[in-house]
């Protein structure tokens, strides 16, 4: 047993310290790529921390699309950067010692502020136990997410469209590449499509009682159009116009119209307790939906139009 | 609601309204304006006058308005109030026609006789305020009003000018207000009693009082244009003629004056001033200001400027009457509020006349002026003596109740600075008469405009001669009921009770 | 029919824009539409939602049912009303620019967005929840950079670049605040976190760390270098709101967490406030009087005005609640009156082409409504009476001079003096003739009319204040009891 | 020394190191890059702390807290590099530039 505890503490120190060293490689490395793929690498690294301090719901979330999808957005952008760009040199950094010291005094005071919390604090984990029950759903996350603080997740999910427009309003449409692509990513898409589709599945509807959700089901998912995307499907021609943007607004607009309903009922948001499981089914659902398309249009970078629409 | 409620209120939307209307109308509406203005003007007369009536039968007039939880807008008609009140009512219907006549045919007039209607508003305001925070509002009402009156031309010339009214007039309103603000923490309000509410104050306050004091009279003495806070008035004088004649010669300067005499006796209350020990400073600064207006006026070439130092060295004989702290030098005092205001506009009136049928800016260029213009230049030497002190004009009367209440008070001397002023006017006006009357024009007039068989438009002649009168009249009449000096009197009583 | 007392206004200020925003989104072709019908109902739900809260006083939602610290609560007091109603005003001068002055493919994303924005301030003044207020916090932020940026541009590009930086720093920080006093007192609820707080190193951590983020948002000096940028370079009715509104939004939280939590700490972080309050004012108006552009110049004078909101906080232990009706005064007239000058100049720049102060070129007679706006404007945000900056000058000074504070004193004065050269530094170039003049552009009515009437009810606060000031003392916002 | 405090330094540690890079560096992708980093840190500083439970299960909530950050971040970052590559096709550079168009 002692040893065991050991071992694992010396783990969580490597790999804290891991984590450490990568974010510094990856914030100094003289190439941008380079500084990406470790940032990726970094994020692996931080779902695998997040398995160790029992989050695997945020585990899931992290290497989706902390790592993945994230990491996709960075490679698309670099990509879009002037060359000479991409290896900038560093600033001059001989006259940061000041500030060096200065956030090393703030960490210190941090550090010392975290160490004097007491060992053990109660949290909400009884208010949640206590109230699990009448949720809809068994994951203590998932109800937090949907139910305890689904108005946060509301706005979250308009945050997420609030970005698309964005995007939408600044991007700027690039001719597809012309690269033909390579039969072993092919195969590979092939291959990954279904079982990200799959796996998306299996997340959303775990999501009630297991690790998984809506956020986590929409980034595989998204992941899958992504690598649509990248394998030269022209997904953006496909989709768009109304029925792309009905799609992006299902969530937000399923959640809004349940609080206006519950509105109307008494309170925002308070579902009946007997058909919280089937709201929450039915919210997470659209919400899925809509955070796969948002993600993959975010990667896509721009608008895709329709060939009647004026540009 | 009642009457003496809505006077007060018809009093300041009678030109305010019209005001705002103005803004809006059209370049080319000029029927319609002037109908407007003039309407404005008579209607301000009437209700003016019915104040009157009911202030001397003892009727009180006052309207309140919380403009903070303890603090309120107050407008109130009293004997003092009614008195600038009359002037700038009966002085604005007077420029206005002046105005009308000044500037026919000359762009921008709908913005001119806006923000014209706007400064006589603050004007009015200002004169009517029941407590200091009202007067301040309305004080900085007129400073931003007269600022696009001086810009009106656009000119590079007159932004400069604008540029350095407002640097000393917003320096004024802001001394102002801290010394309100600061007045208000020690006492807790602002209301004008007669005799001042300071009276009962805890000792520990006078020196905070004391300063408090002159950054009143230097928030106010930059309108009343206080040597050393004089500097914008004869930059002010590139503004349209109209503008100098009622706003730089009278209601600007004149709320300065005015606003000492409110701080003074009913702020402070004339025997705890003295006893303050602030009165005598203010004498001084006053009798320096007297000469030395005099003395820069002495050296100006260009008529307005001439006259605008002639008003620093003017207005400060009120702020004189007033600091003197005798019940004879405050009729002296105040009495010159208005007499000095319609002597001076006179002659400002036919400075305007002289620039604008003749082109004459300057006093080397009005050589035998008097025979092409002799109705203006009759009005202007009436004006001028009035300015020296010469009897029957009005000036004498302000003069001599100045000195004989320096004498009541023993300040003696004060009739040598009276004589040296008194002197020096003669000095800096008589050589224009002269030139005026008895010289040969030296040559073609430089701008001559031809306005027929009259010496000039009817409307640019009638208001000079129409308050030069009333300059005679009043120094004629003064012993007659209801002249200036008997209201002044009906004032002075109420400070001066035994 | 339901009674009126029991529409749910307060929920329905949040959901009503959301659903309004996925609308626009959806069908782009109904967007301004939409937009103007949400404005206007929205003015009615704050009409509605004050009604309510004057009948029944403090308005208390738990969303989803859910009781704290399980939940997150809607809170509403007299302070949420005000900037709620100053949302609104401001909102509809906005919405009736806006309408004229973008192009449809910039309105097809103006629009939504535009109603997204109103959608995260609302439930942001209605949040009592420190996570929640995060997320609304990330939705002004993002929405704003998407705004900025909308109509491209390099300044604009830049200024927008600089502000997301300077936004997301900002939310990180107050996150990690946020972290720590959920992990030290077990709620992220306002009325919960006030009850159980004490004097410990976590609540000095969590100020910093909020505080600073929150600052940063709120552009006080020295923190406001990224301000002028974009507030200059965004199109009028984005400028507009960002000074108008935005930084009033993170100032708010400020205000809430500082009342509710932190004044009990320390007077010396307060005059550490007050003496940067001071520098901002100094600081932002004399860069304001030496810019050589119009809208610098108005985003300068922001920075300047930000800095009366912080001259406060020393005041505030002795001075009580009338003070921060003063601030609250301050906010709100400054809002409004700076929206007009943005507004106001928006059009000079569109009128002219270009907006160098110096050749404004008889601006005055030629775009008069507009001219007329920034003057009126600027007399509010001057101080001078009678205008709602008047007021707000007015306490404040009031309680610095009271309490001997004559340094900050002083700087209020100077700071007005030194708005006043600024303002009629433009209003004086707005009289006279330039040399070079372009072929003007035609302003459409609604663009100078909507800068005029906000310019106008800055100046007609000047008359509100005690009737506002009971509405304000709803819930007790500033304890110490009611006015 | 706990896994929940070994963590929690661990998060400070990221936030600084990424508030350090994102003020040092002038390129926009680093700077998205320390924006995150940073974020990652308080994150981990959440999770971390939410074990110190006495259940065997962590508190739930910041977990959720957390996921929904990630989303925020990740709606951010795709805001801003879009962004930054517009500033770079205009400034010719991935770097902010001072001068105005003027």
């Amino acid at each position: 047993m002692e040893k065991v505890t050991l071992l694992i503490m010396l783990f969580d120190l490597l790999l804290g310290l891991g984590l450490l060293w990568l974010a510094w490689q990856l914030l100094e490395s003289r190439n941008l790529f380079k500084a990406v793929v470790l940032f990726v690498a970094f994020g692996l690294l931080m779902a695998l921390a997040w398995v160790r301090l029992d989050a695997p719901d945020v585990a899931l979330a992290e290497a989706a699309i902390g790592a993945g999808l994230t990491g996709a957005l960075l490679m698309a952008a670099l990509a879009k950067l002037p060359s000479r760009d991409k290896s900038e040199p560093l600033a001059d950094e001989k006259g940061h010692w000041l500030l060096r010291l200065a956030l090393l005094l703030v960490a210190a005071g941090l550090g010392y502020v975290v160490h004097s919390l007491p060992e053990s604090a109660p949290g909400l984990s009884a208010e949640i136990a206590n109230n699990l029950a009448s949720s809809g759903v068994n994951n203590p996350v998932t109800a937090v997410l949907l139910n305890f603080r689904g108005y946060d997740t509301l706005l979250e999910l308009m945050v997420l469209m609030l970005a698309l427009l964005g995007v939408w309003s600044l991007g700027i449409e690039r001719s597809t590449r012309e690269e033909p692509v390579g039969p072993v990513l092919t195969t590979l898409v092939q291959f990954l499509t279904p079982l990200l589709i799959l796996v998306a599945a299996y997340l959303l509807w775990a999501g009630a009682d297991a690790p998984g959700g809506a956020f986590q089901a929409g980034a595989v998912l998204a992941a899958a159009m992504v690598l649509l995307l990248l394998a030269g499907w022209p997904l953006q021609g496909l989709l768009t116009g109304v029925a792309l943007r009905l799609m992006l607004v299902a969530g937000p607009a399923t959640f809004v119209a349940l609080a206006g309903l519950t509105l109307l009922d008494a309170q925002l948001l308070a579902y009946p307790p007997q058909h919280a499981g089937k709201l929450i089914l039915l919210l997470e659902v659209a919400a899925t939906l809509s955070i796969a398309v948002t993600l993959a249009a975010l990667f896509l970078g721009y608008r895709p139009r329709t060939n009647k629409e004026p540009g | 609601m009642n009457e003496s409620v809505w006077l007060p209120l018809l009093v300041i939307a009678s030109s305010l309204i019209p005001g705002v209307i103005i803004f809006a109308l059209a370049e080319r509406r000029v029927k319609l304006r002037t109908t407007l203005n003039l309407c404005g003007a008579l209607l301000k007369m009437a209700l003016v006058g019915a104040m009157l009536w009911g202030v001397y039968h003892g009727q009180h007039y006052e309207v309140r308005l919380a403009l903070l939880p303890q603090l309120e807008l107050v407008l109130r008609a009293d004997a003092l109030s009614l008195l600038f009140v009359t002037l700038s009512s009966v002085l604005w219907l007077v420029t206005t026609v002046y105005a009308i006549g000044y500037l026919e045919g000359s762009p921008n007039r709908s913005r001119f006789f806006g923000f014209f209607s706007l400064c006589v508003t603050a004007t009015v305001g200002l004169a009517l305020a029941g407590n200091l925070i009202t007067f301040l509002i309305f004080y900085e009402l007129l400073t931003l009003a007269t600022y696009p009156l001086i810009m009106h031309r656009g000119t590079e010339a007159s932004r400069r000018a604008g540029k350095i009214y407002l640097r000393y007039t917003m320096a004024g309103g802001a001394l102002l207000l801290v010394a309100i603000i600061w007045l208000y923490t020690l006492s807790g309000t602002l209301e004008f009693t007669p005799q001042g509410f300071l009276d009962g104050i805890d000792e520990q306050h006078h020196p905070a009082l004391i300063i408090i004091f002159v950054l009143l009279i230097a928030g106010l003495g930059v309108k009343a244009a206080l040597v050393p806070l004089h500097g914008w008035l004869p930059e002010a004088m590139v503004a349209p003629a109209p503008v100098s004649a009622l706003l730089h010669a009278v209601a600007v300067v004149k709320a300065g004056a005015f606003g000492i005499i409110r701080v003074v006796y009913d702020v402070f209350g004339v025997d705890f001033a003295t006893l303050l020990g602030v009165t005598g400073p203010l004498v001084i600064v006053a009798a320096i200001t007297i000469v030395y207006g005099s003395l820069r006026a002495l050296f100006q070439d260009d008529l307005k400027r001439r006259l605008a130092y002639s008003t620093v060295s003017q207005v400060a004989y009120i702020t004189l009457g007033v600091a003197i702290a005798g019940p004879i030098a405050a009729v002296g005092g105040m009495v010159h509020l208005v007499h000095q205001g319609l002597m001076k506009i006179t002659l400002f009136f036919c400075a305007g006349n002289l620039a604008e049928t003749l082109g004459i800016h300057k006093v080397s260029e009005m050589n035998g002026v008097g025979r092409r213009m002799p109705w203006t230049m009759a009005a202007f030497t009436v004006g001028v003596f009035g300015m020296i002190g010469a009897p029957p004009v009005a000036g004498f009367i302000s003069k001599w109740y100045l000195g004989m209440g320096a004498l009541e008070m023993d300040q003696g001397w004060l009739i040598l600075v009276l004589a040296a002023s008194s002197l020096l006017n003669a000095a800096y006006f008589l050589p224009i008469l002269y030139a005026a009357w008895f010289c040969e024009p030296s040559g073609p007039w430089p701008e001559e405009r031809n306005f027929g068989r009259k010496e000039t438009a009817w409307a640019l002649l009638l208001p000079p001669v129409v308050t030069a009168l009333l300059a005679l009249a009043v120094g004629l009449l003064a012993l007659a009921p209801f002249t200036p000096l008997a209201w002044v009197e009906f004032v002075v009583q109420r400070e001066f009770v035994p | 029919m339901v009674p009126s007392s029991e529409i749910p206004w307060g929920a329905l200020l949040i959901l009503l824009p959301l659903a309004a925003a996925i609308l626009c989104f959806v069908w782009p072709k109904l967007a301004v539409v939409t937009g103007v019908v949400t404005m206007l109902l929205l003015t009615l739900a704050v009409g509605g939602f004050a009604w309510q809260l004057q009948r029944e006083g403090l308005y208390q939602h738990a969303v989803g049912g859910w009781e704290t610290p399980l939940g997150i609560g809607l809170y509403g007091d007299g302070l949420s009303l005000l900037m709620l109603a100053m949302t609104v005003l401001v909102g509809l001068a906005i919405t009736l620019y806006a309408r004229s002055y973008f192009n449809q493919k910039q309105a097809r994303v103006f629009w939504p967005l535009w109603l997204l924005l109103l959608a995260a301030l609302n439930a942001l003044f209605l949040s009592a929840d420190i996570f929640n207020l995060y997320i609304t916090l990330e939705m002004v932020g993002l929405a704003a950079v998407a705004l900025v940026a909308l109509k491209g541009g390099r300044d604009a590009l830049n200024g927008a670049m600089r502000y997301l930086l300077a936004t997301l720093l900002g939310s990180l920080t107050y996150l990690l605040g946020v972290a720590l006093l959920y992990h030290s007192y077990g709620t992220v609820d306002l009325v919960l976190l006030a009850e159980r707080i004490d004097n410990s190193p976590v609540v000095w951590a969590a100020l910093g760390l909020m505080g600073a983020g929150l600052l940063l948002k709120t552009a006080l000096f020295p923190l406001h270098f990224w301000l002028p940028a974009a507030h200059a370079s965004a199109p009028a009715p984005i400028s507009a709101l960002l000074s108008a509104l935005l930084v009033k939004a993170s100032f708010y939280i400020f205000l809430r967490l500082w009342l509710v939590l932190f004044a009990p700490l320390g007077g010396d972080v307060a005059l550490l406030l007050g003496l940067l309050g001071a520098v901002a004012i100094l600081w932002g108006s004399w860069q304001a009087l030496r810019q050589t552009r119009l809208k610098l110049l108005v985003a300068y004078s922001t920075v300047a005005q930000i800095g009366y909101l912080f001259v406060a906080f020393p005041l505030a232990a002795a001075a009580g609640a009338m003070l921060w009706n003063g601030v609250s005064y301050l906010m709100l007239s400054h809002a409004l009156a700076k929206a007009a000058m943005f507004l106001a100049a928006g059009n000079l720049l569109l009128f002219g082409g270009h907006d160098r102060i110096a050749e404004l070129d008889r601006a005055v007679q030629r775009l008069p409504i507009s001219t007329a706006a920034f003057a009126l404007a600027g007399v509010s945000i001057m101080g001078v009476p009678p205008s709602g900056g008047f007021i707000g000058k007015w306490l404040l000074l009031e309680a610095a001079i009271e309490q001997g504070y004559w340094l900050l004193a002083a700087v209020m004065v100077v700071g007005g003096l030194l708005a006043s050269a600024y303002i009629f530094k433009v209003v004086g170039y707005a009289f006279t003739r330039s040399t070079a003049t372009p072929e003007p552009q035609s302003i459409p009515m609604g663009m100078e009319w909507a800068a005029l009437l906000l310019a106008i009810a800055s100046i007609l606060l000047g008359f509100t204040a005690p009737w506002v000031f009971a509405l304000l003392g709803i819930g007790d916002p500033f304890g110490g009891g009611a006015p | 020394m706990n896994t929940a405090l070994l963590y929690s330094l661990v998060g400070i540690g990221l936030f600084s190191l990424g508030l350090y890079a994102l003020i040092v560096h002038a390129h926009l992708l680093r700077k998205i890059l320390a924006i995150n980093v940073m974020g990652s840190g308080v994150f981990l500083l959440l999770i971390a702390l939410a074990k110190r439970t006495a259940t065997p299960l962590p508190d739930a909530v910041p977990h959720a807290m957390v996921i929904t950050g990630i989303v925020v971040t990740v709606a951010a970052t795709a805001l801003a590099l879009t962004l930054m590559v517009r500033v770079a096709m205009e400034n010719h550079r991935a770097e902010l530039s001072d001068q105005s168009q003027e």
